[in-house]
Protein backbone atom coordinates (compact mmCIF):
# COMPACT_ATOMS: atom_id res chain seq x y z
CA UNK A 1 0.00 0.00 0.00
CA UNK A 2 0.78 3.94 -0.46
CA UNK A 3 0.43 6.97 0.98
CA UNK A 4 -0.52 9.90 -1.72
CA UNK A 5 0.55 12.84 -1.39
CA UNK A 6 -0.41 16.36 -2.78
CA UNK A 7 1.03 19.97 -2.57
CA UNK A 8 -1.21 22.92 -3.08
CA UNK A 9 -0.85 27.05 -4.50
CA UNK A 10 2.46 28.28 -3.64
CA UNK A 11 3.86 24.52 -2.22
CA UNK A 12 3.34 23.30 -5.69
CA UNK A 13 5.46 25.88 -7.45
CA UNK A 14 8.05 25.98 -4.92
CA UNK A 15 8.22 22.36 -4.51
CA UNK A 16 10.31 20.94 -7.41
CA UNK A 17 9.43 17.10 -8.84
CA UNK A 18 8.10 15.65 -5.18
CA UNK A 19 6.70 12.08 -5.12
CA UNK A 20 3.09 12.20 -5.61
CA UNK A 21 3.29 7.84 -4.06
CA UNK A 22 5.39 7.09 -0.68
CA UNK A 23 5.47 3.71 0.66
CA UNK A 24 3.54 3.64 4.05
CA UNK A 25 5.97 1.27 5.42
CA UNK A 26 8.74 3.95 5.47
CA UNK A 27 6.66 6.37 7.35
CA UNK A 28 4.67 6.88 10.49
CA UNK A 29 3.81 10.53 11.07
CA UNK A 30 3.32 13.47 8.40
CA UNK A 31 6.59 14.52 9.00
CA UNK A 32 7.85 11.65 7.55
CA UNK A 33 5.91 11.82 4.57
CA UNK A 34 7.18 14.80 3.73
CA UNK A 35 10.77 13.94 4.38
CA UNK A 36 9.87 10.98 1.79
CA UNK A 37 8.39 12.76 -0.41
CA UNK A 38 11.12 15.52 -1.03
CA UNK A 39 14.42 16.42 -0.21
CA UNK A 40 13.17 20.27 0.24
CA UNK A 41 13.32 21.63 4.27
CA UNK A 42 9.59 21.76 5.98
CA UNK A 43 8.89 25.96 5.91
CA UNK A 44 7.56 26.98 8.91
CA UNK A 45 4.18 27.56 8.05
CA UNK A 46 3.41 24.90 5.93
CA UNK A 47 -0.29 23.37 6.92
CA UNK A 48 -0.73 19.45 6.63
CA UNK A 49 -4.19 17.42 5.95
CA UNK A 50 -5.04 14.00 6.10
CA UNK A 51 -7.83 12.62 4.23
CA UNK A 52 -9.10 15.90 4.16
CA UNK A 53 -9.44 16.63 7.48
CA UNK A 54 -6.57 19.52 8.79
CA UNK A 55 -4.10 17.63 11.05
CA UNK A 56 -0.55 18.94 12.80
CA UNK A 57 2.89 17.57 11.13
CA UNK A 58 3.73 15.23 14.07
CA UNK A 59 0.04 13.31 13.75
CA UNK A 60 0.25 9.61 12.71
CA UNK A 61 -0.35 8.23 9.18
CA UNK A 62 -1.75 4.78 7.74
CA UNK A 63 -1.51 3.03 4.75
CA UNK A 64 -3.84 4.47 1.99
CA UNK A 65 -4.32 7.63 3.54
CA UNK A 66 -4.13 11.10 0.97
CA UNK A 67 -1.52 13.33 2.63
CA UNK A 68 -1.72 17.00 1.76
CA UNK A 69 0.91 19.87 2.35
CA UNK A 70 -0.11 23.14 1.56
CA UNK A 71 0.47 26.83 2.82
CA UNK A 72 -1.37 29.61 4.55
CA UNK A 73 -5.19 29.86 3.99
CA UNK A 74 -5.71 33.13 1.94
CA UNK A 75 -9.53 32.33 0.72
CA UNK A 76 -12.92 34.18 1.24
CA UNK B 1 -27.29 22.23 -0.77
CA UNK B 2 -25.86 24.99 1.23
CA UNK B 3 -22.11 25.31 0.03
CA UNK B 4 -21.60 25.52 -3.65
CA UNK B 5 -17.98 25.80 -5.70
CA UNK B 6 -18.36 27.80 -8.61
CA UNK B 7 -15.58 27.86 -11.23
CA UNK B 8 -17.60 30.57 -13.04
CA UNK B 9 -19.04 34.35 -12.53
CA UNK B 10 -22.02 34.54 -10.41
CA UNK B 11 -24.74 36.48 -8.69
CA UNK B 12 -25.29 36.61 -5.45
CA UNK B 13 -28.34 38.15 -5.27
CA UNK B 14 -29.84 35.52 -7.56
CA UNK B 15 -28.38 32.40 -5.56
CA UNK B 16 -29.11 34.23 -2.28
CA UNK B 17 -33.41 34.32 -3.66
CA UNK B 18 -32.47 31.19 -5.28
CA UNK B 19 -32.06 29.70 -1.57
CA UNK B 20 -34.31 31.93 0.04
CA UNK B 21 -37.05 30.36 -2.89
CA UNK B 22 -36.82 27.06 -0.90
CA UNK B 23 -37.66 28.20 2.62
CA UNK B 24 -41.08 29.50 3.37
CA UNK B 25 -41.47 33.27 3.83
CA UNK B 26 -42.59 34.40 6.74
CA UNK B 27 -40.93 31.94 9.00
CA UNK B 28 -37.57 33.56 9.09
CA UNK B 29 -36.94 37.62 10.06
CA UNK B 30 -33.31 38.16 9.45
CA UNK B 31 -31.08 37.39 6.29
CA UNK B 32 -27.65 38.83 6.87
CA UNK B 33 -25.48 38.52 3.72
CA UNK B 34 -21.86 39.30 2.70
CA UNK B 35 -20.37 39.31 -0.20
CA UNK B 36 -16.39 39.64 -0.73
CA UNK B 37 -15.71 41.24 -4.24
CA UNK B 38 -11.98 41.27 -5.80
CA UNK B 39 -10.59 44.61 -5.84
CA UNK B 40 -8.49 46.25 -8.04
CA UNK B 41 -5.88 46.84 -5.32
CA UNK B 42 -4.25 45.04 -2.73
CA UNK B 43 -1.42 45.93 -0.40
CA UNK B 44 -0.66 49.14 -2.93
CA UNK B 45 -0.33 47.89 -5.59
CA UNK B 46 -3.17 47.56 -9.32
CA UNK B 47 -4.50 43.95 -9.43
CA UNK B 48 -5.21 43.30 -12.56
CA UNK B 49 -6.57 39.39 -12.18
CA UNK B 50 -6.68 36.78 -9.14
CA UNK B 51 -6.33 32.85 -9.69
CA UNK B 52 -7.87 30.63 -6.85
CA UNK B 53 -6.90 27.09 -6.36
CA UNK B 54 -8.60 25.20 -4.17
CA UNK B 55 -8.40 21.45 -2.32
CA UNK B 56 -11.37 20.21 -4.55
CA UNK B 57 -12.97 17.69 -1.62
CA UNK B 58 -11.63 18.94 1.50
CA UNK B 59 -12.65 22.69 0.65
CA UNK B 60 -16.71 21.37 0.56
CA UNK B 61 -16.03 19.22 3.45
CA UNK B 62 -14.56 21.94 5.28
CA UNK B 63 -17.23 24.95 4.28
CA UNK B 64 -19.70 22.05 5.29
CA UNK B 65 -18.23 21.78 8.95
CA UNK B 66 -18.39 25.46 8.96
CA UNK B 67 -22.11 25.60 8.62
CA UNK B 68 -22.22 22.78 11.29
CA UNK B 69 -20.20 24.67 13.49
CA UNK B 70 -22.44 27.93 13.18
CA UNK B 71 -25.87 25.55 13.29
CA UNK B 72 -24.45 24.17 16.55
CA UNK B 73 -23.45 27.77 17.95
CA UNK B 74 -26.82 29.45 16.94
CA UNK B 75 -30.62 29.07 16.18
CA UNK B 76 -30.68 29.72 12.74
CA UNK B 77 -33.12 28.39 10.07
CA UNK B 78 -30.14 28.05 7.41
CA UNK B 79 -27.17 28.99 5.61
CA UNK B 80 -25.61 29.45 2.22
CA UNK B 81 -21.86 29.72 0.94
CA UNK B 82 -20.60 29.91 -2.25
CA UNK B 83 -17.16 30.30 -3.72
CA UNK B 84 -15.42 30.98 -6.43
CA UNK B 85 -12.15 29.31 -7.78
CA UNK B 86 -10.41 29.68 -11.54
CA UNK B 87 -9.58 32.34 -13.26
CA UNK B 88 -11.27 35.92 -11.39
CA UNK B 89 -11.81 39.73 -12.47
CA UNK B 90 -11.91 42.69 -10.34
CA UNK B 91 -15.28 43.43 -9.49
CA UNK B 92 -16.15 40.09 -9.77
CA UNK B 93 -17.93 37.98 -6.52
CA UNK B 94 -15.08 35.83 -4.34
CA UNK B 95 -17.39 34.52 -1.97
CA UNK B 96 -20.84 35.03 -0.47
CA UNK B 97 -22.30 33.74 2.84
CA UNK B 98 -25.86 34.05 4.02
CA UNK B 99 -27.43 33.80 7.31
CA UNK B 100 -31.30 33.47 7.79
CA UNK B 101 -32.68 33.48 11.48
CA UNK B 102 -35.70 34.37 13.67
CA UNK B 103 -33.78 37.36 14.73
CA UNK B 104 -31.64 39.38 13.46
CA UNK B 105 -28.59 38.69 16.31
CA UNK B 106 -27.83 35.04 15.52
CA UNK B 107 -28.03 36.05 11.80
CA UNK B 108 -25.30 38.86 12.24
CA UNK B 109 -23.25 36.66 14.34
CA UNK B 110 -23.47 33.63 12.57
CA UNK B 111 -22.88 34.94 9.06
CA UNK B 112 -19.66 36.59 10.25
CA UNK B 113 -18.99 33.35 11.73
CA UNK B 114 -19.19 31.47 8.33
CA UNK B 115 -17.01 34.20 6.70
CA UNK B 116 -13.83 34.00 9.78
CA UNK B 117 -14.09 30.08 9.43
CA UNK B 118 -14.27 29.60 5.90
CA UNK B 119 -11.05 32.16 5.56
CA UNK B 120 -9.21 29.82 8.04
CA UNK B 121 -10.42 26.58 7.40
CA UNK B 122 -11.57 26.05 4.10
CA UNK B 123 -8.05 25.78 1.20
CA UNK B 124 -8.44 28.05 -1.15
CA UNK B 125 -5.39 30.15 -2.08
CA UNK B 126 -5.03 33.29 -4.02
CA UNK B 127 -2.58 34.12 -6.66
CA UNK B 128 -2.73 37.89 -8.07
CA UNK B 129 -1.63 39.24 -11.20
CA UNK B 130 0.08 42.75 -10.77
CA UNK B 131 -0.42 45.38 -13.86
CA UNK B 132 3.20 44.72 -14.83
CA UNK B 133 2.51 41.22 -15.74
CA UNK B 134 4.15 39.70 -12.81
CA UNK B 135 2.18 37.13 -10.40
CA UNK B 136 2.27 36.79 -6.44
CA UNK B 137 0.38 34.29 -4.11
CA UNK B 138 -1.33 36.60 -1.32
CA UNK B 139 0.36 35.26 1.82
CA UNK B 140 -2.13 36.12 4.58
CA UNK B 141 -5.81 37.50 4.82
CA UNK B 142 -6.75 40.58 6.39
CA UNK B 143 -7.86 40.86 9.67
CA UNK B 144 -11.53 40.21 10.28
CA UNK B 145 -12.21 42.18 13.74
CA UNK B 146 -11.12 45.64 13.61
CA UNK C 1 -29.53 58.50 -2.06
CA UNK C 2 -29.03 56.29 0.47
CA UNK C 3 -32.24 56.46 3.02
CA UNK C 4 -35.49 55.29 0.87
CA UNK C 5 -38.90 55.20 2.84
CA UNK C 6 -40.73 52.88 1.19
CA UNK C 7 -44.57 52.56 0.85
CA UNK C 8 -44.68 49.40 -1.14
CA UNK C 9 -43.11 46.21 -1.01
CA UNK C 10 -39.57 46.18 -2.18
CA UNK C 11 -36.90 44.06 -3.74
CA UNK C 12 -34.00 43.77 -1.24
CA UNK C 13 -31.45 42.50 -3.90
CA UNK C 14 -32.55 44.45 -6.89
CA UNK C 15 -32.11 47.93 -4.31
CA UNK C 16 -28.91 46.65 -3.40
CA UNK C 17 -27.73 45.73 -6.96
CA UNK C 18 -29.05 49.31 -8.46
CA UNK C 19 -27.27 51.17 -6.24
CA UNK C 20 -24.67 49.33 -6.22
CA UNK C 21 -24.22 50.09 -9.86
CA UNK C 22 -23.58 53.72 -9.17
CA UNK C 23 -20.43 52.66 -7.90
CA UNK C 24 -17.15 51.46 -9.60
CA UNK C 25 -16.81 47.73 -9.25
CA UNK C 26 -13.56 46.19 -7.98
CA UNK C 27 -13.00 49.68 -5.60
CA UNK C 28 -14.77 47.83 -2.88
CA UNK C 29 -14.30 44.51 -1.67
CA UNK C 30 -16.55 43.51 1.22
CA UNK C 31 -20.49 44.22 1.03
CA UNK C 32 -22.37 43.49 4.27
CA UNK C 33 -26.41 43.50 4.05
CA UNK C 34 -29.28 42.84 6.32
CA UNK C 35 -33.01 41.99 5.65
CA UNK C 36 -35.52 42.45 8.44
CA UNK C 37 -38.41 40.15 7.10
CA UNK C 38 -41.80 40.26 8.74
CA UNK C 39 -42.98 36.72 10.01
CA UNK C 40 -45.55 35.45 10.79
CA UNK C 41 -45.48 35.04 14.17
CA UNK C 42 -44.27 36.95 17.57
CA UNK C 43 -43.99 36.35 20.94
CA UNK C 44 -46.03 32.82 20.67
CA UNK C 45 -48.73 34.52 18.55
CA UNK C 46 -49.88 34.08 14.94
CA UNK C 47 -49.55 37.59 12.62
CA UNK C 48 -51.43 37.84 9.88
CA UNK C 49 -50.74 41.92 8.92
CA UNK C 50 -48.71 44.99 10.44
CA UNK C 51 -49.08 48.56 9.84
CA UNK C 52 -45.83 50.67 10.01
CA UNK C 53 -46.06 54.09 11.33
CA UNK C 54 -43.28 56.26 11.18
CA UNK C 55 -42.79 60.59 11.87
CA UNK C 56 -42.01 61.53 8.24
CA UNK C 57 -39.21 64.29 8.05
CA UNK C 58 -37.73 62.94 11.59
CA UNK C 59 -37.46 59.18 9.67
CA UNK C 60 -35.34 59.98 7.28
CA UNK C 61 -33.43 62.70 9.15
CA UNK C 62 -32.67 59.96 11.74
CA UNK C 63 -31.58 57.56 8.85
CA UNK C 64 -29.50 60.15 7.74
CA UNK C 65 -27.64 61.12 10.67
CA UNK C 66 -27.51 56.82 11.63
CA UNK C 67 -25.25 56.81 8.07
CA UNK C 68 -23.03 59.48 8.92
CA UNK C 69 -22.34 58.06 11.86
CA UNK C 70 -21.26 54.99 10.49
CA UNK C 71 -19.33 56.90 7.82
CA UNK C 72 -17.53 58.98 10.86
CA UNK C 73 -16.82 55.53 12.75
CA UNK C 74 -15.70 53.19 9.82
CA UNK C 75 -13.50 53.81 6.72
CA UNK C 76 -16.65 52.48 4.82
CA UNK C 77 -17.63 53.40 0.75
CA UNK C 78 -21.14 53.68 1.06
CA UNK C 79 -24.24 52.66 2.50
CA UNK C 80 -28.05 52.22 1.87
CA UNK C 81 -30.90 52.19 4.46
CA UNK C 82 -34.22 51.01 2.61
CA UNK C 83 -37.53 50.52 5.21
CA UNK C 84 -40.86 50.12 4.87
CA UNK C 85 -43.96 51.74 6.12
CA UNK C 86 -47.58 51.36 5.82
CA UNK C 87 -49.53 48.11 5.96
CA UNK C 88 -47.69 45.20 5.12
CA UNK C 89 -48.00 41.48 5.11
CA UNK C 90 -45.99 38.68 6.64
CA UNK C 91 -42.85 37.48 4.49
CA UNK C 92 -42.18 41.19 3.05
CA UNK C 93 -39.12 43.28 3.40
CA UNK C 94 -39.56 45.61 6.58
CA UNK C 95 -35.88 46.97 6.47
CA UNK C 96 -32.82 46.49 4.36
CA UNK C 97 -28.91 48.08 5.47
CA UNK C 98 -26.31 47.57 3.04
CA UNK C 99 -22.45 48.56 3.61
CA UNK C 100 -19.77 48.89 1.12
CA UNK C 101 -16.17 48.74 2.28
CA UNK C 102 -12.62 47.90 1.64
CA UNK C 103 -12.13 45.28 4.12
CA UNK C 104 -14.88 42.94 6.00
CA UNK C 105 -14.40 44.40 9.33
CA UNK C 106 -15.54 47.86 8.27
CA UNK C 107 -18.75 46.28 6.76
CA UNK C 108 -19.76 43.86 9.14
CA UNK C 109 -19.34 46.45 12.04
CA UNK C 110 -21.30 49.53 10.14
CA UNK C 111 -23.95 47.33 8.86
CA UNK C 112 -24.92 45.68 12.38
CA UNK C 113 -24.32 49.60 13.97
CA UNK C 114 -26.92 50.69 11.10
CA UNK C 115 -29.52 48.02 12.54
CA UNK C 116 -28.93 48.82 15.60
CA UNK C 117 -28.79 52.91 15.61
CA UNK C 118 -32.14 52.58 13.51
CA UNK C 119 -33.74 50.66 16.00
CA UNK C 120 -32.96 52.60 18.71
CA UNK C 121 -33.39 56.48 16.92
CA UNK C 122 -35.46 56.31 13.73
CA UNK C 123 -39.38 57.12 14.63
CA UNK C 124 -41.16 53.38 13.07
CA UNK C 125 -43.33 51.82 15.36
CA UNK C 126 -45.37 48.35 14.19
CA UNK C 127 -48.55 47.18 15.14
CA UNK C 128 -49.65 44.01 14.30
CA UNK C 129 -52.73 42.19 13.23
CA UNK C 130 -53.21 38.49 15.19
CA UNK C 131 -54.88 35.59 13.68
CA UNK C 132 -58.13 36.43 15.58
CA UNK C 133 -58.21 40.16 13.95
CA UNK C 134 -57.14 41.65 17.05
CA UNK C 135 -54.54 44.38 16.96
CA UNK C 136 -51.00 45.20 19.36
CA UNK C 137 -48.82 48.16 19.07
CA UNK C 138 -45.71 45.98 19.05
CA UNK C 139 -43.73 47.64 23.10
CA UNK C 140 -40.50 46.94 22.43
CA UNK C 141 -37.53 45.43 20.19
CA UNK C 142 -35.97 42.22 20.33
CA UNK C 143 -32.54 42.43 21.76
CA UNK C 144 -29.63 43.03 18.65
CA UNK C 145 -26.70 41.27 20.40
CA UNK C 146 -27.30 38.04 22.20
CA UNK D 1 -47.07 82.35 17.92
CA UNK D 2 -47.55 78.84 18.41
CA UNK D 3 -46.14 75.60 19.33
CA UNK D 4 -47.29 72.62 17.49
CA UNK D 5 -47.47 69.33 18.78
CA UNK D 6 -47.92 65.84 17.81
CA UNK D 7 -48.22 62.25 18.80
CA UNK D 8 -47.72 58.89 17.50
CA UNK D 9 -48.60 55.78 17.23
CA UNK D 10 -50.19 54.15 20.62
CA UNK D 11 -49.86 57.78 22.13
CA UNK D 12 -51.99 58.98 19.01
CA UNK D 13 -54.65 56.35 19.74
CA UNK D 14 -54.32 56.50 23.79
CA UNK D 15 -54.95 60.77 24.30
CA UNK D 16 -58.24 61.55 23.08
CA UNK D 17 -58.98 65.03 21.70
CA UNK D 18 -55.36 66.47 22.49
CA UNK D 19 -54.37 69.76 21.53
CA UNK D 20 -52.35 70.38 18.00
CA UNK D 21 -50.98 73.72 19.20
CA UNK D 22 -50.56 75.28 22.20
CA UNK D 23 -49.84 79.09 23.07
CA UNK D 24 -45.80 79.44 23.25
CA UNK D 25 -46.50 82.02 25.83
CA UNK D 26 -47.96 79.25 28.11
CA UNK D 27 -44.85 77.32 27.95
CA UNK D 28 -41.10 76.92 29.15
CA UNK D 29 -40.16 73.11 28.87
CA UNK D 30 -41.60 69.88 26.52
CA UNK D 31 -43.36 69.20 29.77
CA UNK D 32 -44.75 71.85 30.25
CA UNK D 33 -45.98 71.83 26.39
CA UNK D 34 -47.43 67.92 27.40
CA UNK D 35 -49.55 69.42 29.75
CA UNK D 36 -51.28 72.56 27.80
CA UNK D 37 -51.89 69.27 25.04
CA UNK D 38 -53.49 67.37 26.97
CA UNK D 39 -55.38 66.20 30.59
CA UNK D 40 -53.42 62.72 30.42
CA UNK D 41 -50.33 62.16 32.85
CA UNK D 42 -47.40 61.81 30.70
CA UNK D 43 -46.17 58.03 31.04
CA UNK D 44 -43.16 56.72 31.75
CA UNK D 45 -41.32 55.83 28.42
CA UNK D 46 -42.67 58.66 26.39
CA UNK D 47 -40.19 60.02 23.88
CA UNK D 48 -39.82 63.61 23.04
CA UNK D 49 -38.84 65.32 19.63
CA UNK D 50 -38.38 69.00 18.97
CA UNK D 51 -37.86 70.14 15.26
CA UNK D 52 -37.46 66.47 14.43
CA UNK D 53 -34.57 65.91 17.08
CA UNK D 54 -34.68 63.85 20.02
CA UNK D 55 -35.07 65.99 23.17
CA UNK D 56 -35.45 65.11 26.93
CA UNK D 57 -38.79 66.20 28.68
CA UNK D 58 -36.86 69.12 30.61
CA UNK D 59 -35.73 70.81 27.81
CA UNK D 60 -37.22 73.76 26.64
CA UNK D 61 -39.29 74.88 23.38
CA UNK D 62 -39.90 78.11 21.81
CA UNK D 63 -42.33 80.04 20.06
CA UNK D 64 -43.10 78.19 16.50
CA UNK D 65 -41.23 75.30 17.30
CA UNK D 66 -42.61 71.20 16.18
CA UNK D 67 -43.26 68.80 19.40
CA UNK D 68 -44.07 65.24 19.32
CA UNK D 69 -44.92 62.72 21.73
CA UNK D 70 -44.45 59.44 20.90
CA UNK D 71 -44.04 55.74 22.53
CA UNK D 72 -40.24 53.34 22.68
CA UNK D 73 -39.72 52.75 18.77
CA UNK D 74 -39.83 49.33 17.54
CA UNK D 75 -38.79 49.55 13.82
CA UNK D 76 -36.52 47.46 11.91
Amino acid sequence: MTIRVKFFASLREQITDPKTEVDGALVKTISDVWKQATDHPMPPHVLCSVNLEHKDATEPVNDGDEVAFFPPITGG
Amino acid sequence: MPVLIKPESFDPASLQKAHEASMSAGDFGATASFTGTMRNFNEGDDVTGMMLEHYPGMTEKELEAVISDARSKWDIQDALIVHRVGDISPGEPIVLTVVWSAHRAAAFDACRFLMEALKSRAPFWKKETLKDGSHRWVEKNTPGYS
